[in-house]
């Protein structure tokens, strides 16, 4: 029978053995065997929500859908324009409203099926008739009126109107023969995640939702195969495990962190940091007068907000730069209006004329507007109503917390006084539809075609009222004015783009001019890639554009391995350290047990 | 006057059969607590403001008003509140907890994929510190007053003190400063390890700080109940028996020791889970906790309802286990 | 040669920051056969007694003086030769059997278990038997060794004790106020039992109690203590009946015996409690509640008087050692 | 002439009297009270001590994320607020969260205990079964859930500290209860009802002071809990994103990425300052303890 010391002792070292012994794979991990097929990992922070195309709603979930699906038409990488997805070519009638899309032969579902025209027209079909799917894709398919295949690789689309946006329409591709199998009702749950069928340069081979997605490339894809075999796509709560996730290599790339995060990532050895342009703008918004869209009042909006000198003059008030400085720590740029420069077309700013930076200007227009300066040096109305305001932030980001911290502050300045409350995206929403807010910061990401963003200031998009319920549209400054309705129909028909972007850029002005929105800034997209393990990442657009969530998948099909391993000279201190500190405890261990024997034996006889 | 049977023969031992009646009381008595949780959980999310349709359809993309009144329709806001609840126990009764709002998948299906992570990790600390807490905290209440039991008292209570991602969080400071970054999340697809090391690699720090919080709880609770029996007089029986000292300890003192801790050792289980929630959130466990942290934002209603359903069935069960087990251990309880 | 022989035994436990007196000086033999009663009120050191024998006192007293079982010194000699000779020289029956039993373990185990230890043949399944046996021998149904503490009344407890006590069949077995916990019917019965096994198995023993009516009908020899200190020792049935010491005097008187003229009309009590062994009081510690008290009791540390054929007393009435 | 409150008073202040001199001399006690004194006053003091402006953005002046220094004893954050500042001005939130919460949880405690331990029958039962139902819900999630149903417009420390002080009492509730229990069948008690005492005269005369001592000592204990679920709430998000307490500086710490920027004082010198006050509470809890139930004093 082992004497209870012995036993003790191989305990003690086999628990050691167990410790040490993870140390080993942090070194396997390093030299990855040349054979076996590359694989790039991509790091988020926001988790796919569904794999359906006609459910997913986030960022990430287009990110899956431009790898698994084609689309008629994509954007360049160099500055979105219109470039040929599915379709290779097409025409459009006389009078603007019949589209003839030529589609490209010989294209192959990931099951070995042809892609023909009868998938076009089932894929836009569906996105015209079915209730959730309308709901996901409805403004772009608003006003087609007839979808047909005249053979099986020519699509005919007939419009009520012409529309620009014909060659934007983000509608995927999917197969008839699998899709067909999903009804209508049970779309809205289906998760596609089971080895989905698709034409897109990647393949989804298994979805384990909250951790990672792992796609195979496409090697017969129609725009060339990617580079790498595989694409992982790994989940993460939040920055800081993210950041670690990049600095031990178990990813490759990391997208959309925060500033600080970014900025400790920029000086860490093999990581190669990019503060690339992005299509999103935060602005300070106003309750200009909350009404349904058949003009009743509604909510308790502050009066004063209705009256623009009074807009103009917070404008004045804020000091952007500062923002730019402390918040965004320079990783963006000051804005005016609401397309932003990455859409370099369609994009207005008034130059020189910009609102400056200006407390006395701004005291002096609410001088003007009729609210001198009350006792404590709060501004008050004729009726004595005094410019007390509510301003919400949201829960879910940091830059708004401080954000709305910097405003309060402002506005105290020129005898405004805020109540700043932080709430939650669910509750600001709802808060909004029912005009129960006056101000709030919050922001937008804008697509290709400003159609959709300018909508969001027309009288249409205001709250709708029917039996006491109101439910909210899609306008959240209840703005309403005929004149900029007018522009923002006008645009909807023009084809010729020139004449389009004048009278885009004049509708901008005019919210400009109307302080619609006080538009903040313009952020930047943090990325970071380990420059060291993979190279040709593509920038959309060229001039400093983001890596990946752009409008196509170019970055994914242009990567590939850095081919000379130079010397890994990865942290390799840490691992030695961990060998070191391991083989160090069985050592101990080892003394300890021999220690603790012989006195075992010495006292048995002593012992009480 | 006494007369010996022949022999002396023993008859063969009774076995430690568990009264039928207990068994029902216990677990109608459990079950009447989970009735209790599933109203509270259909109560407290009556009382939210915030329109959960809208939250299918967040900023950046449209969806036109009409869609948003026949979600709302879906999810059954509009009836009466008394049909709303038949409905939701009627569905609870299919496992069916609705769908969430953030990942538009079934909560069923994702407290499902999620549970098996936080069995492991909260599992494998609880027996570690259970373990490992309850043999120091013996030895600390056996040698009352030396320089082992001040120390490790001292040292539980401050640990006892500590939230448990407060101590991830300091650990992963130092370790990256240290320059030895131990991995995030349960898995590293690109580790050429069977996955089984891989999670277990990933496991070690999360695991410590967890299990190291709960020997903290567990040596206090054992050293308070061994303190009880430190000083009875079936001890000096043994001792005079002519037993040695750590026999006197291990055969004795501890089996009487110990039946209190199992029940406190279930009680705490609660707070274990609980913890979790800050660990996973630190260490980007994909766990319940980090699941719990994600549906934080939003918030993601019935992923939270669902949330807080498994985890107060889950310890609901086990302290009815602890009910049950208990009898079985413990002689003079099954008496009574 | 003597079973146990205590040679002027000083026991103080160590209390707060002082000391605590328990045993200032006590010599006591009992022999082979013989049964030996220790007399005196609660915190006059019996108890105490009983632990010294088989070193069981805890950490910290400071004993001194000599005890010698079976001819080894039991305060000198190493833990590992003590384990050996405890409960197998010498056994214990406790007062209180509730307590001094494992509530859960079964008392078959319990028993076995210095069977076990001591004897290196036994295995479990011999040791249990040994212990149905001994659990038979003493009155109590052989299939009880199944049973839980819990599950035994009062008197089967006890018994129990006593079948362990008898498990290595020791020479000596020390007996602290076995019977207290009974009701008075049980008691008789137990010390019946105590009383047979002393005969049939010529064992020493030292019975323990504050009833000296219990003592004097089965010890052949009693000793009374006072306030850590041997008063009075002589024959059982005589120092009952006559005895010489004020303080055994008031101690026989306070229990009353049945059919007994003199007592019946009014059993004296005695004023006063037993002394706080920290501030014992100047020279005889019984004189602030001895009735025959006199001058020189305050100053005199009396202690016993030579043997006068088999009795000795600590009083200056009694020709007690200035 | 003596009346009957002041014998009462003049017996309860001799028994503090006793109280304090039992309590004086237990080291670990003194310890923790030591300790809960300084931060009391480091809280009571904090305008004195550190300037209320260092708090808000627009003012910060400090450098980003540097270490500990002369000018900045506990180091920077990375919007340049000194972490002495936050940490002496979250001192004032945390302790009020878990004072304040536990006033709360001890009256729902008390009075859950006395009425299960007292009232038999009906009235008694389910107060008994509600205290077992909250006893056996974990504490954190119910937490979570109620912070995040809270009516918007409650402004947010309230909602943390009726959140926090609704989740905690079952475990005082219990014990007062068992306390209740035992009063319940001493004689006085009987010989009150005799005397034509009503439930509120039992409960209030008889009941409540013999349970005041457990009340004391949990409270303590209670205090210690509430702290933590304050720290952690706030990590979590959930706490008042506009005040700033110590679970608030840890919460900024961790979304500004302490841990790859290495600055280790954002988030060592509040936790510290949680731990060290959790630590006070719970070793004057235990000391009150030793000292009112004389068992565990000599196990000490």
């Amino acid at each position: 029978m082992i004497s209870p010391a012995r036993r003790l002792a191989l305990a003690v070292t086999a628990a050691l053995a167990a410790l040490v012994l993870p140390a080993v794979p942090a070194l396997a991990e390093d030299t990855p065997s040349p054979s076996a097929k590359t694989t790039f990992v991509l790091g988020i922070k926001q988790d796919i929500d569904s794999l359906n195309p006609y459910v997913g709603v986030v960022a990430s979930a287009y990110e899956a859908y431009q790898l698994m699906y084609d689309y008629l038409t994509g954007s360049s990488e160099k500055d979105f324009s219109p470039v040929p997805g599915l379709a290779e070519s097409w025409e459009t009638s006389a009078d603007g409203k019949t589209w003839t899309y030529h589609i490209r032969k010989g294209v192959k579902w990931s099951d070995g099926q042809d892609l023909t025209a009868k998938d076009v027209v089932y894929s836009f079909q569906r996105a015209i008739d079915g209730d959730t799917e309308n709901g996901q894709y409805g403004n772009y398919v608003a006003n087609i009126t007839k979808v047909s295949a005249t053979n099986d690789y020519t699509v005919v689309m007939e419009t009520s109107e012409p529309s620009p946006s014909m060659l934007r329409l983000l509608v995927p591709i999917l197969p008839e023969h699998t899709w067909s199998k999903v009804s209508g009702e049970d779309v809205g749950t289906f998760a596609n995640d089971n080895a989905p069928v698709g034409s897109g340069p990647f393949k989804l081979v298994e979805a384990k939702k909250g951790q990672s997605y792992r796609f195979e490339a496409n090697k017969q894809y129609w725009a060339g195969a990617p580079k790498i075999d595989e694409l992982i796509i790994r989940v993460y709560a939040d920055d800081a495990p993210l950041a670690q996730a990049l600095r031990t290599g178990e990813v490759h790339m990391v997208n959309d962190i925060s500033a600080s995060v970014f900025e400790s990532l920029m000086n860490q050895p093999n990581i190669t940091t990019s503060d690339s342009k992005y299509s999103g703008f935060t602005e300070l918004a106003y309750n200009v007068g909350a009404a349904t869209v058949d003009g009743k009042a509604i909510g308790n909006g502050h009066p004063a907000l209705k009256d623009k000198r009074v807009r103009l003059a917070i404008d004045h008030a804020l000091d952007r730069n500062v923002l730019l400085d402390k918040v965004l720590r320079n990783h963006g740029t000051i804005a005016s209006g609401v397309i932003p420069p990455i859409y370099a077309d369609w994009h207005w700013n008034p130059g020189s004329a910009a609102r400056a930076f200006d407390v006395a200007k701004a005291n002096e227009l609410l001088d003007q507007a009729g609210y001198p300066k009350g006792a404590g040096g709060v501004r008050a109305g004729p009726d004595g109503k005094k410019l007390e305001f509510r301003l919400f932030g949201r829960e879910s980001s940091e830059t708004s917390k401080k954000n709305v911290e910097y405003i309060r502050d402002w506005l105290k300045e020129i005898g405004i006084t805020v109540t700043v409350s932080i709430m939650s995206e669910d509750q600001l929403t709802a808060v909004i539809g029912e005009g129960e807010y006056d101000m709030f910061e919050w922001g937008w990401v804008v697509e290709p075609d400003p159609d959709f963003q300018l909508s969001v200031f027309s009288c249409g998009q205001r709250s709708t009222e029917d039996g006491g319920e109101i439910s909210a549209g899609w306008s959240d400054s209840f703005y309403c004015d005929e004149s900029y309705d007018a522009l923002y129909e006008k645009q909807k028909t023009i084809l010729d783009p020139a004449a389009r972007t004048a009278v885009i850029k004049e509708a901008q002005q005019h919210l400009y001019d109307n302080a619609v929105y006080s538009v903040l800034y313009y952020y930047n997209n943090f990325e970071a890639y380990r420059s060291d393990k993979f190279t040709g990442f593509v920038h959309q657009p060229s001039n400093g554009g983001s890596l990946v969530f752009q409008y196509g998948t170019y970055t994914y099909r242009n990567i590939a391995p850095v081919t000379n391993q130079t010397a890994q000279k990865r942290s390799l201190g840490g691992i030695a350290l961990v060998i070191g500190v391991g083989a160090g405890l069985i050592a101990l261990a080892g003394v300890a047990v021999v220690l603790f024997s012989r006195r075992r034996r010495v006292t048995a006889d002593e012992r009480e | 006057m006494t007369t010996t049977t022949a022999g002396g023969g023993v008859r063969a031992r009774r076995p430690r059969a568990l009264p039928l009646r207990y068994v029902v009381r216990k677990t109608v008595t459990a079950f009447g607590t989970l009735v209790f949780v599933v109203i509270v959980n259909f109560f407290l999310f009556r009382v939210l403001p915030g329109d959960p349709a809208k939250a299918f359809s967040p900023r950046g993309r449209n969806a036109d008003p009409n869609r948003l009144a026949e979600i709302r329709r879906d999810l059954g806001l509009g009836l009466p509140w008394h049909e709303q609840f038949w409905a939701y126990v009627k569905n609870l009764a299919s496992f069916d907890l609705g769908v969430s709002w953030g990942q538009h998948a079934p909560v069923s299906r994702l407290i499902g994929e999620r549970l098996w992570p936080t069995v492991l990790l909260s599992g494998t600390a609880l027996l570690l510190a259970a373990g490992i807490g309850m043999w120091l905290g013996a030895r600390a209440g056996w040698r009352h007053g030396s320089r082992l039991d001040r120390v490790s008292s001292s040292g539980a209570v401050t640990l006892y003190s500590t939230p448990e991602w407060l101590l991830g969080l300091v650990l992963l400071i130092v370790l990256s400063d240290l320059g030895v970054i131990p991995a995030a999340g349960m898995q590293n697809p690109l580790s050429e390890l069977p996955p089984a090391l891989d999670i277990a690699w990933h496991m070690v720090a999360p695991v410590t700080v967890l299990a190291v919080v709960y020997i903290a709880e567990y040596s206090l609770i054992m050293r308070s109940s061994m303190l009880d029996e430190r000083y009875a007089d079936y001890l000096t029986t043994a001792r005079a028996k002519g037993l040695r000292d750590d026999l006197v300890m291990r055969r004795h003192a501890l089996p009487n020791a110990l039946l209190p801790s199992i029940t406190l050792f279930f009680l705490t289980l609660g707070f274990v889970v609980s913890g979790a929630i800050g660990v996973e959130t630190v260490f980007n466990w994909p766990g319940l906790g980090r699941l719990t942290y994600d549906a934080l934002r939003g918030p993601d209603v019935p992923l939270l309802q669902g949330l807080f359903l498994t985890f107060s069935a889950g310890v609901i069960l086990m302290n009815l286990v602890a009910d049950l087990l208990y009898p079985l251990l413990d002689p003079r309880v099954r008496a009574s | 040669m003597s079973l146990l022989d205590i040679r002027d035994l000083h026991v103080t436990y160590r209390v707060g920051g002082g000391g605590l007196p328990a045993v200032r000086g006590v010599d006591l033999t009992v022999h082979e056969g013989q049964t030996v009663g220790l007399a005196g009120e609660s915190g006059c050191g019996k108890s105490t007694m009983a632990g010294a024998v088989l070193r069981l006192l805890p950490a910290g007293t400071t004993i001194t003086g000599e005890v010698r079982l079976a001819g080894d010194d039991v305060l000198t000699m190493s833990w590992g030769k003590l384990r050996a000779v405890r409960w197998s020289a010498a056994s214990i029956v406790f007062q209180g059997a509730m307590h001094a039993l494992n509530p859960v373990r079964r008392i078959g185990t319990q028993i076995a278990e210095p069977i076990l230890l001591h004897d290196a043949k036994a295995t479990p399944k011999t040791a249990l038997r040994r212990a149905g046996e001994l659990l038979e021998r003493v009155g109590v149904p052989a299939w009880r060794a199944q049973s839980y503490p819990h599950e035994l009344s009062g008197g089967q407890r006890q018994r129990a004790m006593i079948a362990m006590a008898l498990a290595c069949s020791p020479k000596l077995i020390i007996a602290d106020e076995p019977t207290t916990a009974l009701d008075v019917m049980v008691q008789a019965q137990v010390l019946a039992l105590l009383a047979e096994v002393v005969e049939e198995q010529r064992v020493g023993l030292l019975l323990i109690s504050h009833d000296l009516s219990v003592l004097s009908a089965s010890c052949d020899r009693i000793a009374v203590m006072y306030a850590g200190r041997v008063v009075e020792e002589g024959p059982g049935h005589e120092l009952f009946t006559a005895p010489r010491h004020p303080y055994a005097r008031a101690l026989a008187a306070a229990f009353p015996v049945i059919g007994d003229p003199v007592s019946r009309r009014a059993p004296k009590g005695l004023p006063g409690d037993p002394p706080d062994p920290r501030e014992l009081p100047p020279g005889c510690p019984f004189h602030p509640r001895c009735p025959d008290v006199v001058a020189d009791c305050r100053e005199v540390d009396v202690r016993l008087s030579a043997p006068d054929n088999g009795r000795r007393a600590a009083c200056v009435h009694t020709g007690g050692v200035r | 002439m003596k009346t009957a409150r002041s014998i009462a008073w003049a017996r309860r202040r001799v028994a503090l009297g006793a109280f304090w001199q039992g309590y004086r001399r237990d080291r670990e006690g003194l310890f923790g009270l030591v300790v809960l004194v300084v931060f009391a006053t480091v809280a009571i003091a904090a305008p004195l001590l550190a300037d209320a402006e260092g708090l808000s953005l627009t003012k910060a002046t400090g450098p980003r994320l540097a270490p500990p220094s002369l000018a900045y004893p506990f180091g920077t954050d990375e919007d340049g607020r000194s972490v002495l500042t936050e940490v002496i001005w979250g001192s004032r939130i945390s302790l009020l969260v878990g004072l304040a919460a536990t006033v709360i949880s001890m009256v729902i405690g008390t009075l859950v205990g006395i009425g299960s331990g007292h009232f038999r029958g009906f009235g008694g039962g389910v107060l008994g079964r509600l205290t077992e139902w909250f006893l056996v819900i974990p504490y954190l999630p119910l937490a979570i859930v109620l912070a995040t149903v809270f009516p918007p417009d409650v402004p947010r420390i309230i909602a943390v500290i009726i959140v926090i002080g609704v989740t905690s009492w079952s475990g005082t509730a219990r014990l007062i209860r068992a306390q209740t229990l035992s009063i319940e069948e001493r004689p006085y008690l009987e010989r009150a009802r005799a005397l034509g005492g009503g439930h509120w005269h039992q409960m209030s005369r008889h009941i409540l002071p013999n349970v005041m001592p457990l009340v004391l000592a949990n409270t303590t204990l209670t205090v210690s809990i509430a702290i933590l679920a304050e720290t952690t709430l706030s990590f979590l998000g959930l706490g008042d994103p506009l005040r700033m307490s110590w679970g608030k500086i840890l919460d900024n710490a961790y979304s500004g990425d302490v841990i790859t920027s290495g600055a280790w004082w954002w988030a060592l010198f509040p936790g510290l300052a949680v731990v060290l006050v959790v630590r006070a509470f719970n070793m004057c809890g235990r000391a009150i303890e030793r000292v009112l139930d004389p068992r565990l004093r000599e196990l000490a």
